[in-house]
């Protein structure tokens, strides 16, 4: 029954992560950036999930639960993280002008 | 009771006790210098009555010596509190006390700013001055001897003229780093003594029974004499006097002439020739052309000064070179000279630096050009001034006389042409003395109508006292030539002249 | 009887001490009646001393030892007094002549503030003379020696306002303070040699013959420096002409009568000490007679009255020098005696004139006194006529002759024999004596004959009057104790020296000699000054060698070239301590060194901190790279060290 | 079923890659839609139906919601547009795609070394599940709970600081 190979998804989830980390590297816009950010997220629960099916242990759904909590989390603050800075006179959502970082 | 360690002791109470009324009387600065002031005055009186207990009185110890005084003070290094008196300590005694009473009387009653501070910080150099002339511990002398020091580096940096600092920190690094050097000779000799007997002691008359080699003899001899010699001063590190004694206060500066200077002939003669006798007399050439140098060219020197105290200064190096070639010819007749010129330039430049400081304090300058002839104004002063100089030229019937020929009588046994040329020493003082006398004493009327007022009689009658004494020092020295030869360690003591320097 | 000898030396002392205790409280009056009258008193003493002397036998000396001054090991000293013929002299003398001094100052300086100091000073003065004479130990006579010297510095400077009396002061006192240097060196030969000072002591070693021939001479020699230097012979002649910067009566007590014969007294005191070295004999004499012809010669263009006198004491004292030289010491202190009678005298009377000319001193402006003050030219010409030496009438003719006619026959062993070196020198006392003789009297012709130049006012007190009278008549008759035995065979004074005295080889010829040269030079001086038309007014004052005559020859000048300036240069030069300087060099060459080694120090590791902080700095901003802040190189490096780590895994 | 694996896997990484390239953020996110609905997909295709569900009901549904919102709220218009092209120069990004492409290269040459095999995906149904989430992993749904707390609390405080600074 099972259509592909478990190669093939790990494959897929490599290719996900690598746009996923792609998208967090070439964007200044801090909204792309957390989209991007959920495609690797997405990249992981996908590997997760592979295992899980691989192995026939339920452990790796709930390990994509983890995850969708997770990411559920991260959006929720960074987005209102990107509201707060928009409201702050940042429209520009730039990334790189924030160095607070710095040390 | 030895009334030896009071001796030493109330000049440095009196002076804790004259510092603290002063501190505590807040009524107003005039009545608290008086009472400091006449705290000290006490305080002297008293140590006076102490001396006449001492000379005076019954000797209980026994011996060569007049007194003895001794309690252990760091027994685990063998150090006491240890204080002995030979007739050359009561004398050199008397002179500190003599000296000290008209510098209370006529000059530190002109101190007003602190004046507690500076009465203690005068006592306490009294204190090391009387300690260094009794200590018999080489440790407790290091000891008195460096808290000499200390007191007199503050009361020039702190009372002293326009250029006390420089002054101050100079005589501190002269005296001070000498004093070093004789610190590494004390401990030399105890060391010695101590691998050889297994004894760590610093005690004076054990110590005379140390056997050295010529060479560490000479080694720590040096280390004596170089810190006794700046202290002296010899000629070539004199260069702390003159700006010392120019820019100390006047008190100061009669105790540094009248008194510490003699600290260095005390010390010459008590542990230079009794400690190391071979050595001093194997040394004695150098220490003799050396004073030589210094009575020459202490004199030359005063020729050619402007300002008043500079030029009795440098005539104190010149009269002290005298007490050198004394204690140096090995001879007792050049000892009891060089003792009779040290109690002599005591008095006469003692005096000589009151007049000065007197004249300072009244014209506020010290440049005999500007003094002016003071004859018609003060002669009282000038008067003085006259006496002084005139003994401290060498006037035969003044103690300086008297010390000056039995030294010059001394070195002519050793070598005359030496001799010979020291005499020319006594032309020199003529010429500083009397260009001195005609520059400001007896020398044409220049200041306009001064304010301030000749010495009082009282004050007249206390120079009078000094006068007195220097003239019965020039007539009738005998019984203090007697009195003041220092007592001979049981060893060895500078006795028959050798017949070196041929 | 001894017990007048400390009284002696105390009464003046006593009146000196309470003169200046009490300066400025007492009146002037006062001041002079407390001084004459102490030394009046000592006056007194010393004829109580003299008539007990007299009378007593004479083989005794009269001795005193106060204390002891100072004895050590190898040497004593005592404070003793002793009094023999000699010293008796000398306190006769001293205290006579200094109380007629005393008398007369009493009214000469009576408007002066500073009498106290005046007359402090004097009694000072006479207290350190009879110091002087009457010791018995040499040391102690140096008391007195240099004690007169210093009273002599004070009264010189007595008027201090003008800054050349106090030079001409120190001048003197320097002068004589050269000497007695000297002095005291030979003081120290003798002390070495015989272990003390004694003067019987020394005496008595040198009989023995303990005391070697080259230390003697050596001794002698330093003595007899020390004697010129107080008696201003040659070479140290120049600072008695300005010592008469002093007040008069000074002039005439300390530079005339007493101080500067006190190197006579010394020589005379030792004269067996002098005796056995032939060397120094011989040089006394010659310096003597040269000083007699240079002082005498100086005197004779001098201008000035004092100065006139005071060469003229000079020249005097070259006779007792050249007495002394010869051996005849009894000559010289006979000498010394009526020279200290009619110079004083002249002294006196030259103040009293100087007084009533309103200070005027130079003889050229005076003339015809005679007229208006007779007493005074009465007395002057006593004491001129003394200092000449006329013959029978004064007592300088029996003095001087007694010298003249000794030189004749003295001999001098180290002499070379083809030099009648005795002849030799008496002509040059002969022309001294005649030169004395020309210039007093060119004095006295020009002072007191001829048109009257300057106004005299007032009149001499008769305080004053009394002192010069005296002095007068001893001047006049204080010789005839003491004769040629041409003349009479009177010799007192030799006897009461109790050393006999070989008149018998003097010749008529010379004692005719003697008395006819002053005469000669009397009636030269009247030809040339004495006429109404002199011959000459003046001695041209023009020529090189009047000039230098009148400057005492250039010794002024010569040693102000050769001593003073030098030294003042030199004293100059290093008025700064150089060895001050020297330490101070070092000190600060020190600094300079130890500067150095800070800055290089400081330097290499500022270069090497620099350079690491620039590493550091690089290093620094290289990581600072990765800390820029920026989240996206975060990520990036995140993933170049996952792909590091990746690669790293994969590999191995 | 090979070929709807295969389309659904292409659609995933195509959708993907539309996602981090726009230049307007409502594209972004409706491509980031498509992408999540295809990885639903596979999840289904994997056996995981429960996974799948959650896929499109939560991450699809509640979380893009909150992007189309906050987008909204943003009012980002023309010049944002031309901003974003701007940053999309080749210069910009071609370092870091350099640096993916090597992360890329390097988890393909790993995942090469993997041995082949053939799975059999049997499908785990919501129960197990739901047994195994409140078994012995019940310390992590609180854990989660926690986390989901906080991020609300997060979320609120910064958006309550935007409120007071209007």
């Amino acid at each position: 029954m099972p259509p592909t190979t478990f190669n093939a998804v790990l494959l897929l989830s490599s290719f996900l992560f690598t746009i996923g980390l792609t998208g967090v590297l070439i964007r200044r816009n801090l909204l792309f950036m957390l989209m991007a950010l959920d495609i690797m997220l997405n990249a992981a629960a996908l590997l997760f999930v592979a295992a899980g099916a691989h192995w026939h242990d339920a452990t790796g759904q709930v390990m994509f639960l983890m995850i969708l909590a997770l990411a559920a989390a991260e959006t929720a603050v960074g987005l209102a993280i990107i509201l707060a800075l928009h409201a702050r006179g940042r429209p520009s959502l730039d990334a790189d002008t924030g160095n607070l970082l710095r040390g | 009771m030895s009334p030896l360690p009071a001796l030493v002791l109330l000049p440095l109470l009196g002076g804790a006790v004259a510092w603290l009324a002063d501190r505590s009387s807040t009524t107003g600065t005039s009545s608290a210098r008086k009472i400091s002031w006449r705290i000290t005055l006490m305080v002297l009186t008293l140590e006076t009555v102490l001396l006449l207990i001492t000379t005076f009185g019954q000797h209980s110890y026994q011996g060569p010596w007049l007194d003895h005084f001794s309690i252990p003070w760091i027994p685990i290094m063998g150090i006491s509190f240890q204080l002995d008196m030979d007739g050359l300590s009561l004398s050199l005694l008397w002179l500190t006390l003599i000296l000290s009473f008209p510098c209370v009387l006529l000059a530190t009653r002109k101190i007003d700013t602190n004046a507690g501070a500076f009465h203690f910080l005068f006592l306490a150099a009294l204190t090391g001055i009387t300690g260094t002339f009794l200590a018999t511990d080489l440790f407790l002398f290091f000891f008195l001897w460096e808290l000499m020091l200390v007191p007199m580096f503050v009361l020039i940096s702190a009372w002293g003229h326009e250029d006390r600092h420089r002054a101050a920190i100079r005589f501190f690094l002269f005296t001070q780093g000498s004093g070093l050097l004789m610190l590494l000779s004390i401990l030399g000799l105890v060391i010695t003594h101590y691998r050889q007997t297994d004894v760590l002691t610093f005690d004076y008359f054990t110590l005379a029974h140390t056997h050295l080699s010529s060479f560490l003899s000479m080694v720590l001899m040096l280390g004596f004499f170089i810190a006794f010699a700046v202290k002296l001063p010899v000629v070539p590190v004199h260069v702390w006097l003159p700006a010392a004694h120019t820019q100390a206060p006047t008190a100061a500066s009669v105790l540094l002439a009248g008194l510490m200077l003699k600290t260095g002939g005390y010390g010459m003669i008590r542990f230079n020739l009794m400690l190391f006798p071979e050595t001093a007399l194997r040394f004695a050439p150098v220490a003799m052309g050396l004073g030589v140098a210094g009575i020459l060219y202490g004199a030359w020197l005063s020729c050619a000064q402007n300002d008043v105290k500079r030029l009795i200064a440098y005539s104190s190096i010149s009269h002290m070179g005298f007490v050198m070639l004394g204690i140096f010819t090995g001879s007792n007749t050049g000892l009891q000279g060089a003792i009779v010129q040290m109690l002599a330039h005591g008095l006469s430049t003692g005096a000589l630096f009151l007049i000065a400081g007197s004249i300072q304090d009244r014209l506020h300058t010290r440049d005999m050009a500007q003094i002016g002839g003071l004859w018609a104004s003060w002669p009282r002063l000038s008067s003085a001034g006259l006496f002084f100089a005139v003994a401290s030229l060498g006037m035969p019937g003044f103690g300086n006389f008297t010390g000056e020929f039995l030294v010059l009588l001394a070195t002519w046994h050793v070598n005359s042409i030496v001799a010979a040329l020291t005499t020319a020493g006594l032309v020199l003082a003529a010429i500083y003395s009397l260009r001195m006398v005609n520059r400001i004493f007896l020398a044409p009327t220049r200041t306009p109508p001064l304010h301030a007022t000749d010495f009082s009689i009282g004050q007249m009658s206390v120079l009078g006292v000094l006068m007195v004494l220097l003239v019965l020092l020039g007539v009738h020295p005998q019984p203090v030539m007697t009195l003041s030869l220092p007592s001979s360690l049981s060893t060895a003591a500078p006795s028959s002249g050798g017949d070196y320097g041929q | 009887m001894s017990y007048l000898l400390p009284l002696l030396v105390f009464l003046p002392l006593a009146s000196a001490l309470f003169l200046f205790t009490t300066a400025g409280k007492i009146s002037a009056q006062t001041v002079g009646f407390v001084a004459a009258s102490a030394i009046g008193l000592s006056a007194l003493c010393s004829i109580v001393l003299a008539g007990a002397f007299l009378t007593s036998a004479p083989s005794t000396p009269l001795q005193i030892t106060l204390w002891e001054w100072m004895h050590t090991q190898e040497f004593s000293a005592d404070i003793a007094f002793a009094l023999d013929p000699i010293s008796l002299l000398m306190i006769l003398v001293v205290t006579i002549v200094g109380f007629l001094i005393h008398l007369y100052a009493i009214r000469y300086m009576e408007e002066e503030p500073g009498i106290a100091r005046f007359f402090g000073c004097m009694t000072l003065f006479v207290s350190a003379m009879l110091v002087l004479v009457l010791s018995s130990d040499l040391l102690c006579l140096f008391i007195g020696w240099e004690g007169v010297g210093i009273c002599s510095y004070l009264l010189i400077g007595f008027w201090y306002e003008n800054p050349r009396n106090t030079a001409a002061a120190r001048k003197a006192f320097y002068m004589t303070r050269i000497g007695d240097a000297a002095m005291l060196c030979g003081l120290l030969i003798l002390a070495t040699s015989t272990g003390s000072l004694q003067t019987h002591t020394v005496l008595t070693a040198l009989g023995a013959g303990t005391i070697a021939p080259q230390t003697l001479t050596a001794a002698a020699l330093f003595l007899l420096v020390g004697g010129l230097a107080k008696s201003a012979q040659i070479p140290f002649q120049t600072w008695l002409p300005d010592a008469m910067a002093g007040p008069t009566p000074t002039s005439a007590l300390i530079h005339a009568a007493t101080m500067v014969t006190a190197g006579i007294y010394l020589i005379a005191r030792l004269h067996l000490l002098f005796a056995a070295v032939p060397l120094v004999m011989m040089l006394t004499a010659i310096i003597g007679a040269l000083t007699i012809l240079m002082a005498a010669c100086t005197a004779l263009v001098q201008t000035d009255l004092k100065r006139i006198l005071a060469w003229s004491t000079i020249s005097q004292l070259g006779y007792m020098f050249l007495a002394l030289g010869t051996g005849i010491w009894q000559a010289a202190v006979f000498h010394l005696m009526t020279h200290a009678f009619f110079k004083a005298l002249l002294f006196l009377t030259a103040g009293a004139i100087i007084a009533r000319l309103h200070h005027e001193q130079d003889i050229f402006r005076m003339g015809g006194l005679y007229r208006s003050m007779p007493g005074l030219t009465a007395a002057f010409l006593a004491g001129a006529a003394a200092l000449a030496g006329l013959p029978l009438v004064t007592s300088g003719f029996y003095s001087k002759e007694m010298i003249l006619s000794s030189i004749w026959s003295a001999h001098f062993p180290l002499a070379p024999l083809f030099l009648p070196l005795a002849h030799i020198l008496w002509g040059m006392a002969l022309a001294g004596a005649f030169l004395t003789a020309l210039y007093i009297s060119r004095c006295v012709f020009i002072v007191f004959f001829g048109p009257s130049r300057t106004a005299a006012s007032g009149s001499t007190p008769r305080l004053m009057a009394i002192p010069l009278a005296c002095l007068s008549f001893l001047s006049l008759f204080g010789g005839v104790i003491e004769m040629p035995d041409t003349l009479a065979p009177i010799h007192l004074f030799t006897r009461f020296l109790s050393s006999p005295f070989p008149h018998a080889e003097e010749p008529v010829w010379l004692v005719l000699t003697g008395g006819s040269v002053p005469i000669a030079g009397i009636v030269i001086a009247w030809i040339l000054w004495g006429r109404a038309t002199p011959v000459m007014q003046e001695i041209p004052g023009q020529s090189t060698i009047i000039r230098m005559a009148k400057e005492g020859w250039g010794a002024d000048a010569l040693y102000d070239f050769l001593f003073v300036q030098p030294f003042r240069f030199l004293v100059w030069l290093t008025r700064h301590d150089i060895l001050d300087y020297l330490i101070l060099g070092i000190g600060r060459m020190t600094r300079a060194i130890s500067t150095f080694f800070e800055t290089a120090r400081t330097r290499s590791l500022t270069l090497f901190s620099g350079k690491t902080i620039l590493f550091l700095h690089e290093g620094d901003a290289l990581l600072a790279r990765f800390q820029n802040g920026r989240v996206r190189w975060y990520a990036a490096w995140i993933v170049a060290g996952l792909c590091a780590a990746l690669v790293s895994g994969v590999v191995s | 079923m090979n070929t709807l694996a295969l389309l659904s896997g292409s659609l995933t990484l195509l959708g993907a890659i539309m996602v981090i390239t726009r230049r307007v953020a409502v594209h972004a996110v409706l491509y980031l839609v498509v992408t999540l609905l295809a990885l639903a997909t596979v999840f289904a295709l994997l056996g995981a139906p429960f996974a799948a569900v959650l896929e499109v009901i939560i991450y699809a549904g509640a979380i893009m919601v909150l992007f189309v919102f906050v987008i909204m709220m943003l009012n980002l218009g023309q010049p944002d547009r031309e901003r974003e092209k701007e940053w999309l120069r080749p210069r910009i990004w071609g370092g870091p795609a350099l640096l993916s492409t090597i992360l890329c290269a390097e988890l393909i040459y790993s995942l090469s070394t993997l041995p082949q095999q053939t799975d059999s995906f049997s499908p785990l149904s919501a129960r197990d599940v739901g047994l195994s989430l409140f078994g012995p992993y019940v310390l992590m749904v609180e854990l989660v709970s926690f986390l989901l707390l906080a991020g609300l609390v997060t979320a609120f405080h910064i958006g309550r600081h935007r409120m007071e600074n209007r």
